[in-house]
């Protein structure tokens, strides 16, 4: 492949992770799933800069991206540490719940209403009754924990 | 002139059909997020693979504007006509398709974990791209920072910290038409930048490549490269930048992971008794 | 023994020595001897000015000049150098120059002893009048303050000091109008007072800039190359006046100056204020609104008749003021029941009269004013001070209707009031005699031509008539008759004390005397100040002594008729005249008068509540509308940012999502401005 | 050398941090520090001063923020037009401190701190030679006045706090970029060496490189903004009888003594000498807007039955007689303008410092609530008429001076020097000028009358002021209680109030009689700024502002056109140095 082939496909590449994680970030939730889209968009910069680098025969984009990866862990680690907090604070990781930044005196976010579960019920195995039913123990019949 | 070139110069030169790649991609996206319902999800896949498709046409299409008819007769079709022998373009693509579409995957997936495990295969298609680089370092560090430690403790977190049953919030998005068409319309400004930085306004009926394109491209400096940065001693290469050129930007970025960690530590001790405790007791 | 200029100074420094000593000490130290530093200033200005005077009538004018005059610069208020640019479309400015001068001349040398002399004399009476009085330091450092001002306006030789002695007169009249500033009608005639003439002084202001950009000086005397604009250069040679002013010009000036003099001297349609300024202290009635403040209009208009010359009709409007003016007043006073009131009207009458003298334009004329200025001064200021003793006898009380026949318990008082009464009737031999012969001779002759001083004569001879009337009824209501005293006084009724006394019995004979001492050595003095004997230059025959005995008749027998009517209605049966006023008051000509011919609610209707109904709209426009375009101004940006705060949810994704709207924003810009 | 001049910049400052210094421990020892500390710059004042006008100016000038491209300098020192209002903040600031002795004990030690930090802003801001440091104390005096009104006033404070605040600032931010602009334009026209911001080398270049028409108008536009609200010129003095009537009295004396001078004094500094042209073009409309203020201040005041409200408009109606003598754009008019600023500055501060008493005495601003005030404290009253006769421009006080020599200033601009279609108006607005004399003696008398004469009325029986007074005045409740039981508790003007109100009658009288002196200092400076715009004058086109007249009008009036253009033509040939433009 000509070098300028490779470059302009990794910078596609790039910019597609960075528009995609973009989405993610935008749009998820969820803080942890948030997180990892935010690095997906580090993902699409890192590869932006060894084409670039590559391509221009310089060093440059390969230190900048093994710097990206240090300041990743780093976030990465502190963002975990937050969200941990964050958890034990409201019990669940909904980035809708924390918003504090806004003007004094607005109407708090209002969640639109949570939509029904289209998981439905579980569906249990259907087997031949065999002897006595057996008692639905209340813990089992939860759904939690099906999906992790 | 082949029938590629026609086909490029009837696609390229109008800027319409990244509009319309970034458009199918964007509502793909859309349809593919969560939004309270599974319906059309099938669908979205299918209108952003169209998408992501006519893009990589449009970027093959601009390549041969940009490189010339020559390298495209070369390259383009025997690539594809070669592909079951695995040939360099063949490893690429694949590389590319199963980034993107793991990446996709890992940001419209419901559960937290799916995403994180999806996300482990983007990262495995990013390190090998970086691989085919020939940044063999940064493929290997991706892999053992991210897949192997920075993911391993999203998946503790998550574990630790997904709530019973399915969260709402994880079957919900925040403004999903407008971050996806915002997305597409950024991929599609980028594309459309990158293809025409590569090429020039076209003068008569071909547009013709940059003159600074040219000096990068001939074999000299090709030379010049594999001297350089795809020399076999890649490691030393980079030991040797990062620790004469940029000895103090390491130095700190050192320091930074040592707070980084000091900070973590003390943000985790602060947690004390919450309501999601309570919560738990009652 | 003393230099001319050293006694110009002197003589305004005296008193103002004295009202800042006693304005400093008084309340403290000085309290009831405040009296003393202020009468003796006072007498001692009077004795330098009649060395001033003697000086002056000693002296023989130059063969350069016109005129005598001595002036004596002090310091400069202020001076602006002319401008550096004069482009044809710049006039080249004057420089301003506006100094402290003194100036000594008859004119001067006239007003000078009489304020004095006067002052002096109501000073003294002041020690018993106001005896005992709270404010009695208060009350002679104004009196100083007012000699001070007063001399001071008739020495200065500037317009612009005239301008500030003028209106230092007026704040002295305001203060001591307002002496008793507990009783709210003497605060509001004092804010009356001053409002009306600054009124005044809004004319004489704009006079003042006519003469300004005309002359390019403000200065009477000429100074340097300046040549000012009552200087010798200019008398010298009056058609140059032609040449400096022309036109309407010539006519605005006149007539400008001419609104001061009637704000200040109580001219119509300005006389509203001297009547309520009877809410004064009586010496201070007698001392200026009626001998000498009020007479400033008149000095003012003899001291620039050169530039009344100027133009017949600015001299006929003095003319009709003045005549209308004693005409109304006259009116007025005839049914006025408060004695110091009917002194006021007279005042503002006989006020008129001098106006009368001096629009007839004629050197004469202008004597005659100034001669009857001098003849009113004591006879009125007699008057004014026997109503005060009155007063003083009548615990304030001032209402002619509460009391008669006064006669038997203020014998002196009595004897000084009839003659000021009749010398202000024009009684022969007495001053008032021989002053209004003279106003009438000077009417007469202008009125030979025809044209309307005919009338204005005919209105001087009945006001002559009105005069001896009400003067007679005054002193008939009051001393003779049955004695009446009010109930407040009880058998307390006693005549006043000898420091009231005096100054009465010399007034009385200066009453007498004056008018036939001085009927032609007055004249012949003051046509040698330089504004009066440019006429001489200008070709005018010198003043001609002749005793008109058609005219002597005349008033003499129409004062003669005046006083018979009075007697006739008042000292015998009330009955003819109660029937009278029955009769007047058919025909509302009796509230008329009575009421002053409603000037003040005409006033009131035209001018008081307009203005003030403009002053409340204002006042909501500037809180409605003004202020109301600055908060619409504050509102806009608070309505946006109400409407903007929306969008600020606190949510970060949203956040996040605006910034990369903004960035797919920008980068499109640019990508359509830079490539396609 | 130096010494007296930094002095008196420095010692304000030093003891704003020493008032400070005393937190709420003791307000005696602020009141006396801060009394100390204004007196004492009043002596470096004084000398300053007095060595100015002995040939012997003091100057500071060091480089603050000067390289090579750029050349911002701390430049400090005092000329004609500045000087009197420099020693008159000093004077101003000691009355101002003196009327506050037992007003303010509530975080006394701020509000004398806050004063003392008014007081460098006001010496530095008519000291400062350069743009920059001009503006920023221009600025400067905002935030303590911000705080004095905020914090002392009564009880709408805040809002008139905010809201002067903002009209100022708007107005000034403005400002500040027209300023700019001159800065960069001297800067490209000079080529480009090195940024000065120097005023005296602005107007230096300015009048080698004038600035067309156009941008003269733009930039006159933006430093009216900034100027005329600070004045107020109507109409845009809808802030200035709020924050009268809210601000402590301290800060209505120094407001009306000083702050608003400021404007005027920005006026002959910046717009006339740097944008002659400007100036000459907008002249009508200024001319037009301070007759009308003149009127309508004395008429609103009219309509006031509060006293605080009464003086400020009365202040619009004044500063309306300084806008007229400046913008009469000649000497008289100048010099008149530029006394006046002196004169309001001593009979406003003067009459706010009363007032001020008064409301410590009774607690009320109300005119209705009181009456014959002279009966019980007489000195306050005969300081009052003073005071009220100084302002009503009576002969013999200052008051005259100002008011006639700008009176005879615009009347010589609009007999002689006028161009005939603005003859009419200009007489008009001359005619105007008087009658607010007149109007303004009828609205102070009246306020004397009701206030001062008349039977003794005090305000009693009713509870004292409400809750929402002010924290100013907490302290007071229980004195107002007694007082209003009892007024024998009210006192006349003792001797702090002597000593606080006397500097200002002397120096009222001084003016009055021998103006020559104020305005003898004045005059070089002012004649330099009257021949630029002298010049502007006679070069300015009046036809073209005309041209709508022109088109609606008969052919009388293109005769007089006519006359005036030929005129003009002989004027530019005359004109030696500028005449080839």
């Amino acid at each position: 492949m000509l070098e300028v082939q490779l470059l302009y496909n990794y910078l596609v590449i790039g910019a597609l992770l960075f528009g995609i994680g973009l989405v993610g970030l935008l749009s998820r939730r969820n803080m942890l799933i948030m997180f990892l889209a935010a690095e997906m968009m580090l993902q699409g910069v890192s590869l932006s800069l060894v084409a670039f680098g590559r391509f221009h025969n310089d060093w440059g984009g390969t230190t900048l991206v093994i710097l990206i990866l240090t300041v990743a862990a780093c976030e990465a680690a502190i963002l975990l540490a937050l969200v941990q907090c964050l958890f034990h604070r409201t019990g669940n990781l909904d980035i809708a719940v924390w918003h504090d930044l806004r003007d004094a005196n607005q109407p708090k976010f209002i969640d639109q209403e949570v939509p029904g579960d289209d998981a439905a019920k579980p569906e249990w195995p259907t087997l031949t009754p065999a002897g006595i039913e057996p008692e639905v123990d209340a813990d089992e019949a939860l759904e939690h924990r099906i999906h992790v | 002139m082949s029938a590629a070139a026609l086909l490029a110069t009837t696609l390229i030169t109008p800027q319409w059909p990244y509009a319309l790649a970034a458009l199918l991609f964007a509502a793909g996206m859309w349809l593919l997020l969560p939004r309270g319902a599974a319906r059309g999800r099938r669908l979205g896949a299918g209108v952003c693979l169209a998408g992501l498709a006519l893009l990589t046409l449009l970027v093959h299409c601009g390549m041969v504007v940009a490189c010339g008819e020559e390298s495209c007769d070369v390259k383009w079709l025997p690539a594809l006509s070669t592909s079951l022998g695995l040939g360099e373009d063949f490893v690429f693509l694949t590389l590319a398709a199963v980034t993107v579409a793991s990446a996709i995957a890992s940001v419209t997936f419901r559960k937290p974990v799916y995403c994180a495990i999806w996300f482990a295969l983007c990262l495995m298609g990013v390190a090998g791209l970086f691989l085919y680089q020939g940044a063999q370092f940064l493929g290997v560090a991706t892999i053992v920072v991210y897949a192997g430690a920075i993911l391993v403790t999203i998946l503790f977190v998550l574990m630790l910290a997904t709530p019973e049953g399915h969260a709402y919030y994880d079957r919900l998005s925040w403004e999903a038409p407008l971050s996806s068409v915002l997305a597409g319309v950024l991929v599609g400004l980028l594309t459309i930048t990158t293809a025409s930085a590569l090429t020039t306004p076209p003068t008569g009926d071909k547009p013709a490549a940059p003159a600074w394109l040219a000096a990068k491209t001939t074999d000299a400096y090709h030379a010049e490269r594999s001297k350089n940065i795809l020399n076999d001693n890649h490691l030393a290469g980079i030991g040797r930048e990062l620790f004469s050129k940029h000895l103090i930007a390491v130095e700190v970025a050192g320091t930074l992971l040592l707070v980084a960690l000091v900070g973590a530590v003390a943000i985790a001790q602060s947690i004390g008794p919450t309501a999601s405790a309570t919560k738990r007791d009652s | 023994m003393f230099e001319t200029k050293s006694l110009m100074v002197l003589i305004p420094a005296l008193p103002l020595a004295a009202a800042i000593i006693v304005g400093l000490l008084g309340r403290r130290w000085l309290k009831e001897y405040s009296h003393v530093p202020v009468v003796l200033a006072l007498a001692g200005s009077c004795v330098f000015s009649l060395l001033l005077l003697k000086d002056i009538s000693n002296r023989e004018p130059d063969a350069k000049q016109v005129g005598v005059e001595v002036t004596h610069t002090l310091w400069t208020w202020a001076a602006i150098p002319a401008a550096g640019v004069t482009t044809p479309q710049i006039k080249a400015t004057p420089n301003f120059q506006i100094d402290i001068t003194l100036r000594a001349d008859p004119l001067t040398c006239m007003m000078l002893p009489m304020v004095t002399f006067i002052a002096t004399l109501v000073a003294i009476y002041a020690m018993g009048y106001m005896h005992g009085d709270p404010g009695y330091w208060r009350f002679y450092a104004y009196v100083g303050l007012f000699v001070f001002s007063m001399t001071m306006l008739v020495s200065v030789s500037n317009f612009a000091l005239l301008y500030v002695f003028w209106e230092a007169v007026g704040v002295c009249s305001y203060l001591l109008i307002g002496f008793w500033f507990e009783k709210p009608e003497a605060a509001a005639a004092g804010k009356k007072a001053f409002l009306v003439n600054r009124v005044g002084d809004f004319g004489f202001a704009f006079g003042l800039f006519l003469i300004w950009v005309s002359f390019g000086t403000l200065n009477f005397h000429d100074a340097g190359d300046v040549q000012g604009v009552l200087g010798q250069t200019l008398l010298a040679n009056p058609a140059r006046y032609a040449e400096i002013i022309t036109g309407s010009v010539a006519l605005a000036i006149p007539l400008l100056l001419m609104v001061g003099a009637c704000g200040k001297s109580a001219q119509f349609p300005l006389h509203v204020w001297l009547p309520d300024a009877m809410e004064g202290p009586t010496p201070v009635s007698a001392l200026i609104h009626a001998a000498t403040m009020v007479t400033a209009g008149v000095y003012m208009v003899t001291r620039c008749s050169p530039l009344f010359m100027l133009d017949p009709r600015a001299q006929l409007v003095v003319a009709c003021i003045g005549g209308f003016t004693a005409l109304l007043a006259g009116l007025i006073a005839l049914t006025q029941t408060d004695l110091k009131r009917v002194l006021a009207y007279s005042t503002v009458s006989q006020l008129g009269y001098m106006f009368l003298a001096l629009g007839t334009g004629s050197l004469a004329g202008i004597v005659a004013g100034m001669f009857h200025l001098f003849t009113h001064a004591f006879f009125k200021a007699l008057l004014f001070l026997g109503a005060g003793s009155v007063m003083h006898g009548m615990h304030h009380i001032i209402d002619m209707r509460r009391f008669s026949g006064l006669r038997r318990v203020m014998p002196w008082t009595c004897l000084t009031f009839l003659i000021g009464s009749l010398a202000l009737a024009g009684i022969v031999p007495l001053a008032g005699f021989w002053s209004k012969d003279q106003v009438l001779a000077a009417v007469h002759d202008r009125a030979h031509d025809g044209g309307p001083f005919v009338y204005l004569y005919y209105s001087a001879v009945l006001t002559a008539f009105l005069t001896a009337f009400y003067t007679a009824r005054a002193f008939f209501m009051t001393f003779m008759g049955p004695l009446v005293v009010p109930h407040e006084v009880g058998d307390h009724a006693h005549e006043s004390p000898p420091a009231m006394v005096f100054p009465l019995v010399v007034l009385a004979i200066c009453s007498i005397f004056v008018g036939i001492t001085f009927d032609h050595s007055l004249g012949d003095f003051i046509v040698r100040t330089p504004s009066l004997a440019c006429t001489l230059v200008a070709g005018e025959h010198g003043l001609e002594h002749h005793f008109h005995w058609d005219i002597a008749a005349i008033s003499t027998v129409v004062a003669v008729l005046g006083i018979a009517i009075a007697a006739y209605f008042y000292l015998g049966d009330r009955r003819q005249i109660n029937a009278l006023t029955r009769i007047m008051q058919g025909v509302r000509l009796y509230g008329l008068s009575n009421r002053k011919f409603f000037f003040d609610e005409i006033y009131h209707v035209l001018f008081v509540l307009p203005l003030k109904g403009l002053a409340a709209l204002s006042y909501l426009i500037d809180r409605w509308l003004v202020d109301g375009l600055v908060n619409l101004c504050g509102w806009i940006p608070r309505a946006v940012g109400a409407v903007l705060r929306n969008i600020q949810t606190g949510v970060v994704q949203f956040y996040a999502l605006a910034m990369v709207l903004g960035l797919a924003l920008l980068i499109g810009t640019l990508l359509v401005w830079k490539v396609g | 050398m130096n010494d007296p001049f930094v002095f008196t910049l420095l010692l304000p400052l030093v003891g704003t941090m020493l008032v400070a210094a005393f937190g709420s421990t003791s307000h005696v020892g602020a009141r006396i520090t801060a009394l100390i500390v204004s007196l004492v710059t009043l002596l470096f004042a004084s000398r300053v001063t007095l060595a100015w006008l002995g040939g012997h100016p003091y100057e500071i000038d060091v480089p603050w923020f000067s390289n090579a491209a750029i050349d911002i300098r701390f430049n400090l020192g005092l000329d004609g037009l500045s000087v009197w209002m420099f020693a008159l903040s000093a004077l101003l600031t000691v009355t101002a401190i003196l009327v506050s002795w037992e007003a303010i004990k509530d975080r006394a030690a701020l509000f004398y701190s806050m004063l003392l930090l008014l007081e460098t802003g006001m010496l530095g801001c008519f000291a400062a030679r350069d743009i920059i440091l001009f503006y920023v104390f221009f600025e400067f005096t905002l935030i303590p006045l911000f705080f004095l009104i905020g914090i002392w006033g009564s009880e709408e404070r805040r809002y008139a706090a905010i809201k002067f605040f903002l009209y100022t600032l708007a107005g000034s931010m403005l400002t500040f970029l027209g300023l700019l602009a001159i800065v960069l334009w001297v800067y490209d026209q000079t080529g480009r060496e090195q940024m000065t911001f120097s005023i005296a080398k602005l107007v230096a270049a300015l009048g080698e490189h004038p600035l067309p028409l156009n941008l003269q108008l733009t930039l006159f536009v933006a430093l009216f903004a900034g100027f005329a609200i600070k004045v107020p010129l109507f109409p845009l003095h809808t802030w200035l009888p709020l924050a009268h009537v809210q601000a402590p009295t301290a800060g209505s004396v120094i407001l009306a003594g000083i702050l608003l001078k400021i404007g005027t004094y920005g006026f002959l500094r910046f717009s006339l000498p740097m944008l002659p042209d400007a100036t000459v073009t907008a002249m009508p409309c200024v001319l037009v807007l301070s007759g009308a203020g003149i009127i309508y201040g004395a008429l609103v005041a009219l309509a006031q039955g509060d006293m605080k409200r009464l003086i400020a408009y009365s202040s619009v109606s004044h500063l309306g007689y300084c806008m007229l003598g400046i913008f009469a754009l000649n000497k008289l008019g100048m010099q008149g303008g530029a006394l006046q600023m002196i004169n309001h500055g001593l009979s406003t501060g003067g009459l706010f410092a009363v007032i001020g008493m008064v409301y410590e005495r009774y607690h009320t601003r109300q005119i209705a609530d009181l009456g014959g005030l002279a009966r019980r404290t007489p000195m306050l009253a005969v300081c009052m008429l003073l005071f009220t006769f100084s302002s009503i421009g009576l002969p013999g006080l200052n008051g005259f001076a100002g008011e006639f020599l700008i009176l005879t200033g615009m009347f010589q601009r609009a007999w002689s020097d006028a161009p005939a279609i603005y003859q009419a108006t200009w007489m008009t607005i001359a005619v105007a000028g008087v009658f607010g004399v007149v109007l303004g003696a009828w609205y102070m008398l009246w306020l004397v009358e009701r206030v001062f004469f008349g039977p003794l009325k005090e305000p009693g029986g009713h509870a004292p002021a409400p809750a929402a007074h002010g924290h100013g005045s907490h302290d007071h409740h229980g004195h107002a209680a007694a007082a209003h039981d009892d007024h024998s508790a009210i006192h006349d003007l003792n001797f702090r109030e002597a000593v606080a109100l006397v500097p200002l009658v002397v120096f009222m009288f001084w003016i009055g009689l021998v103006p020559q002196t104020f305005l003898a200092p004045m005059a070089p400076e002012l004649d330099k700024v009257e021949a630029i715009v002298a010049k502007a004058y006679a070069k300015h086109d009046w036809k073209s502002v005309a041209k709508t007249e022109d088109e609606l009008n008969h052919r009388d009036a293109e005769d007089a056109e006519k006359k005036t253009e030929m005129k003009i033509v002989n004027v530019v040939d005359q004109l030696p140095e500028r005449g080839g433009e």
